[in-house]
């Protein structure tokens, strides 16, 4: 069937903002978007400009705001849409470099602001660390962050105030958090507990929604708040 | 303590403010959540609006133990309203305007509260 | 973007919760006046007390109730989910369950306060 | 604009990343290239596990992993490398832990282990578990574990930056001169920046977008086996490539070995573990060349589903905790992308291009070698895909990338840390960036060529259906010719985009430059192998042939001209024997 393509295109050299461009493109419905985009590229337009790498939703490259959400391009396909009109938009709350390409340096930043790697500076046995089954699936869940941003884009409070660490970092400090074998719990949930810290997550649930991983967000960074009251309980 | 962390960022400093304010949220909505509830149902459905005049209100001012009770309803809701609205400044706002309207709204709640405080403990006691 | 963004439940109940507490703030502001008035002008007081017993007065009461209502409900939603994070998988149901009472409990009292302003008696008289 | 490190990494998956971490550890002014963000990398992908007889679940020795390793590899494996794959092996996957990987774990606290294809116990009586794992996201899993740890320790990232050369002193790489940095486009703004460099690892990963059918990520163009190629080293074992047997019909994406791992059967058309027919001992646990091989087998035969070119996984009777506990991203991907619920249905599957054995010639310490007496190639590296040690030989087992990466990645950042110390910093100046200046201005340049998708399309093609499981004389010289003629075509290639700004489409053409050395490189070594020999299947050739080929290929470009030299399998413990399971 022909799908038409809302393309929201932006092209620094050229344009002096953001314009949405429409193409028409075969597609069967178990097509992603990505393979759209791919269409489009490669047999209308090359300047058309976006990142992706995997292809199968582990990499994290192709986050973007498709039919007025955050999805993976390469992870989305053309009859979980519906309709036969489908519009493409970079992330939102980030600085656009070109089409759907967005500056991810701040994000980047505000993950390794909350020490993001373990932290155990006791001496090492010969042999692994042990950990029981239940304590290494107390943080199962974070594990999964593909750093892709689609959470932390999707997050009003973040749109607001760009200073907010976000959902994205919250979730890359938890997994540290609650790992047994880490020690710097109490230094992550003091960074976190600062005023663009976890304070700012106001329960709006789009990263959890965002999220091609299907963390649950949400829950993450609550179970960091409560464990910053309760170390000060 | 270093003043730097492992990912060379500079310590957070003071954050125990925005966890009391966080905590405190949550305490004041559920003490609201009684009085301003109760508050709404005497004033509208036990009673109405169109047979309610000074006498009313004196009258129900008449023990101490109900200005406790609007006086707490009073506390809460100025640190709830207002710290809720600082919430929204800080979201939508930013440096000098930020500072300025924060600070009016400390002022604000200041002011309500003494107002308030001033109506609960002032009020004559109805003569018997 | 937070008109372009379609979030969901959560977002919805967010912004519902925001705008529900900007209106009751700025209520909050007027209310305490109004009884401060108690004190000083108790005729001035009587005036406003008509204001709220007139049609439009009760129009805006019930408005102001169902953000009071929807408001204390959510929050109540906002606190579990705060202190147990786990029923965060139950967002969605927790925020349908708060419809539900929302609509259950607010309808008849909502009639109550419209009632007058259509001529009407008020269902319920709990003769205070 | 030109700049200075003591080390250089390109390339930031597992090799390079923990490349960069002992650079870090050890002191040494060092960076890490990539044209992506380093957490996009493709071992990211990875999904079932990584193999170290740390016998936590059952008996196990080093010594066995290594006689599969050199089984599995058809006995082309360089045995010297695969015993220190197979004893590093053991103090990495530990090592990882320590860094907080979080493996899976046994009841008492260890790391948690499975089966895999290929690895046996007692050299070969049957499935032994050996592979590390962490879900079915152990990739995922060790690329986010380098990267934490690369941050803990300060190291210097360039992202987003594509490297389009390499720098070298003292004539070409393969004529005695050194590498002495490279030249990298920055993708943001289209500046082109030297970095000058005493030692280059090379870690960029395989080139499987030259394939239809691929698991391989959009970025997997072998560029760094490219360039060395380009610059006098030679291209060892290329005609191995490997097809995994259970990839996703159509689009190729890879559904782990894991699911066999743990019990999941292959079924054809009639319903039949076929692979009782072709391995009766391992079945489905066979190592992925002969799968790949007897999958195509009942597709010829009829059998496959429907008379179709596809098969069956079955993981049904696993049952729900096991799929969802164990194999949960894999799960997903059959529901994502095939529309399969795997809890209630047979997944469809079919092979698909995997992984390269071959790639650029090293010896144990990393170190790029240019022919067949061991030559090194001073301050060049490479471990990774993008390397051919050789541990993988002709095939290689499931899990042995990821040792690779890690046994070798820890290797060359180890041996670059020791070998720039009293080195002098190359005196190149920037005037090295002109040539690929010149080549990129005249593609962006250029009126009215041929874009770079057409002809990759076209590769794709004829690499699948001429180059791809079974191959022949016949084939291979109409693959060829026609790579020749796609080669052709490539000088005018042209792009849409002029720009300066994140200009995809002028990468894309460069990286298309790469595929075609690549899969030139490729043609001409798998036409001259006349015989079988792991994932080499030659029909004409049927048998192995151990008195004229038991050795590595190496290829060379000189003028326009590929020429061909052969060298020796080191053999330590396991002479060749006929390879049955």
């Amino acid at each position: 069937m022909q799908v038409e393509l809302r393309i929201l295109r932006y092209d620094p050299e050229r344009d002096r903002r953001p314009h949405e461009e429409s193409y028409r493109v075969e597609a069967g419905p178990m097509d992603r978007v990505l393979d759209l985009l791919h269409r489009v590229k490669y047999e209308q337009d090359g300047t058309l400009t976006f990142r992706r790498s995997c292809g199968h939703g582990i990499c994290g490259s192709d986050a973007m705001l498709i039919n007025g959400r955050n999805r993976l391009a390469c992870k989305i396909r053309v009859d979980q849409l519906g309709g036969k009109r489908i519009t493409v938009a970079p992330l939102p709350g980030l600085p656009v470099m070109k089409d759907l390409v967005v500056d991810m340096e701040a994000f980047f930043a505000k993950f390794r602001s909350v020490q993001p790697f373990l932290v155990n500076e006791g001496v090492a046995p010969v042999r692994e660390r042990r950990q029981s089954a239940h304590d290494r699936e107390r943080f199962d869940d974070t594990t999964k962050c593909i750093l892709c941003a689609a959470c932390t884009s999707s997050c009003p409070s973040f749109w607001a105030q760009p200073a907010y660490v976000g959902p994205a970092a919250i979730v890359n400090a938890h997994r540290f958090i609650f790992d047994t074998r880490d020690d710097a719990a109490e230094e992550r949930l003091e960074i976190l507990a600062d005023k663009d810290g976890v304070w700012r997550c106001r329960t709006i649930f789009n990263c959890t929604d965002a999220c091609p991983r299907g963390i649950h967000i949400t829950q993450a960074i609550l179970e960091v708040s409560r464990a910053i009251v309760e170390r000060h309980a | 303590m270093p003043t730097i962390t492992r990912a060379g960022r500079a310590r957070p400093q003071g954050s125990s403010f925005e966890l009391a304010v966080w905590y405190l949220m949550r305490l004041t909505g559920l003490g609201l959540f009684v009085t301003a509830l109760g508050h709404f149902l005497i004033t509208h459905l036990l009673s109405d609006p169109s047979i309610q005049d000074v006498a009313w209100v004196s009258e129900r001012w008449g023990s101490i133990a109900w200005r406790t009770v609007d006086w707490l309803m009073l506390t809460f809701v100025t640190f709830h309203a207002f710290m809720g609205m600082r919430v929204v400044v800080h979201d939508y706002t930013r440096g000098a305007l930020k500072t300025v309207l924060t600070m009016a709204l400390y002022l604000g709640a200041l002011v309500i509260f003494a107002l308030g405080t001033m109506v609960v403990a002032t009020l004559p006691f109805p003569v018997a | 973007m937070l008109l372009r963004y379609r979030g969901g439940e959560g977002m919805l109940a967010w912004a519902f919760h925001r705008i529900a507490g900007v209106a009751i703030w700025a209520f909050i502001l007027l209310h305490v006046l109004d009884i401060w008035l108690v004190s000083v002008n108790p005729e001035l007081y009587e005036e406003v007390l008509d204001i709220y017993a007139s049609p439009i007065g009760r129009v805006g009461e019930t408005l102001l109730g169902a953000a009071l209502f929807y408001h204390a409900l959510n929050g109540l939603r906002i606190i579990i989910m705060d202190f147990w994070p786990a029923t965060t998988r139950y967002h969605k149901q927790l925020w349908y369950g708060v419809w539900v009472i929302f609509f259950i409990i607010g309808l008849p009292v909502a009639w109550q306060i419209m009632a007058p302003a259509f001529g009407m008696a008020q269902p319920f008289d709990f003769g205070l | 604009m030109i700049r200075d490190h003591d080390a250089l990494v390109v390339g930031a998956g597992g090799a390079g990343l923990w490349a960069a971490l002992e650079l870090a550890k050890a002191g040494v002014d060092s960076a890490v290239l990539t044209k992506l963000y380093p957490t996009r990398s493709h071992t990211g992908a990875a999904q079932g596990g990584v193999c170290a007889a740390l016998g936590n679940q059952e008996e196990d020795h080093w010594e066995w992993h290594m006689f599969d390793t050199v089984k599995g590899g058809d006995y082309l494996v360089d045995q010297d490398a695969a015993e220190v794959l197979a004893r590093e092996a053991i103090e990495t996957v530990i090592e990882l832990e320590h860094m907080g990987l979080p493996f899976n774990r046994t009841d008492d606290g260890r790391i948690d282990q499975r089966r895999f294809g290929g690895h046996t116990r007692n050299y070969g009586e049957g499935p032994v578990k050996r592979a590390c794992y962490a879900a079915d996201r152990t990739g995922h899993m060790i690329l986010q574990t380098l990267y934490q740890q690369c941050l803990k320790h300060g190291v210097k990232f360039y992202d987003e930056y594509h490297v389009v050369d390499l720098v070298t002193e003292g004539g070409e790489l393969g004529d005695g001169g050194r590498a002495a940095g490279v030249v990298a486009y920055r993708i943001a703004d289209g500046e082109l920046v030297v970095l000058r460099s005493k030692a280059v690892l090379l870690a960029t990963g395989g080139f499987g977008r030259m394939f239809r059918v691929t698991s391989n990520a959009w970025s997997l163009t072998g560029d760094g086996v490219a360039l060395a190629y380009r610059h006098g080293v030679p291209m060892q074992d290329m005609e191995f490539y490997q097809f995994h047997p259970t990839g996703i019909v159509g689009i190729g994406i890879l559904l782990s070995e894991a699911a066999r791992g743990e019990g999941g059967t292959l079924l054809n058309d009639l319903g039949e573990r076929f692979m009782k027919d072709y391995a009766p001992n391992l079945m489905e646990l066979a190592p992925r060349d002969m799968v790949s091989r007897a999958i195509y087998q009942e597709i010829r035969a009829g059998r496959g589903i429907g008379g179709k070119d596809y098969v069956y996984l079955d993981v049904r009777h696993l049952g729900r905790k096991v799929i969802e506990e164990k194999l949960p991203d894999i799960t997903e991907f059959a529901r994502v992308y095939q529309g399969v619920e795997p809890l209630t249905e047979p997944v469809p599957i079919q092979p698909t291009a995997h992984y390269a054995m071959g790639g650029i010639p090293t010896d144990l310490l990393t170190r790029v070698t240019r022919d067949t007496a061991h030559t090194v190639v001073p301050g060049l590296y490479a471990a990774g895909e993008a390397a051919s040690v050789s541990v993988h030989g002709a095939n290689r087992l499931g899990t042995n990338s990821l040792v690779d990466l890690l046994v070798f990645g820890r290797r060359a950042g180890r041996q670059m840390a020791a070998d720039v110390r009293g080195v002098r910093m190359p005196a190149v100046d920037d005037a090295v960036m002109e040539p690929v200046r010149a080549e990129l201005e005249a593609i962006r340049g250029r009126q009215g060529g041929e874009r770079a998708a057409a002809i990759r399309r076209d590769l794709a093609d004829v690499m699948m259906d001429d180059v791809g499981v079974y191959r022949d004389e016949t084939c291979l010289r109409r693959a060829q010719k026609a790579v020749g003629g796609l080669r052709e075509r490539y000088r005018t290639v042209a792009v849409h985009d002029t720009g300066t700004t994140f200009n995809t489409d002028l990468l894309e053409a460069r990286e298309l430059g790469y595929l075609l050395d690549c899969a030139e490189a490729m043609v001409a070594s798998a036409l001259a192998r006349t015989e079988s020999r792991g994932a080499h299947s030659r029909e004409d050739y049927p048998e192995r042939d151990d008195t004229k080929f038991l050795a590595h290929t190496l290829a060379t470009r000189r003028d326009g001209v590929i020429s061909l030299a052969y060298k020796p399998v080191t053999i330590t413990k396991f002479q060749p024997k006929p390879r049955t399971y």
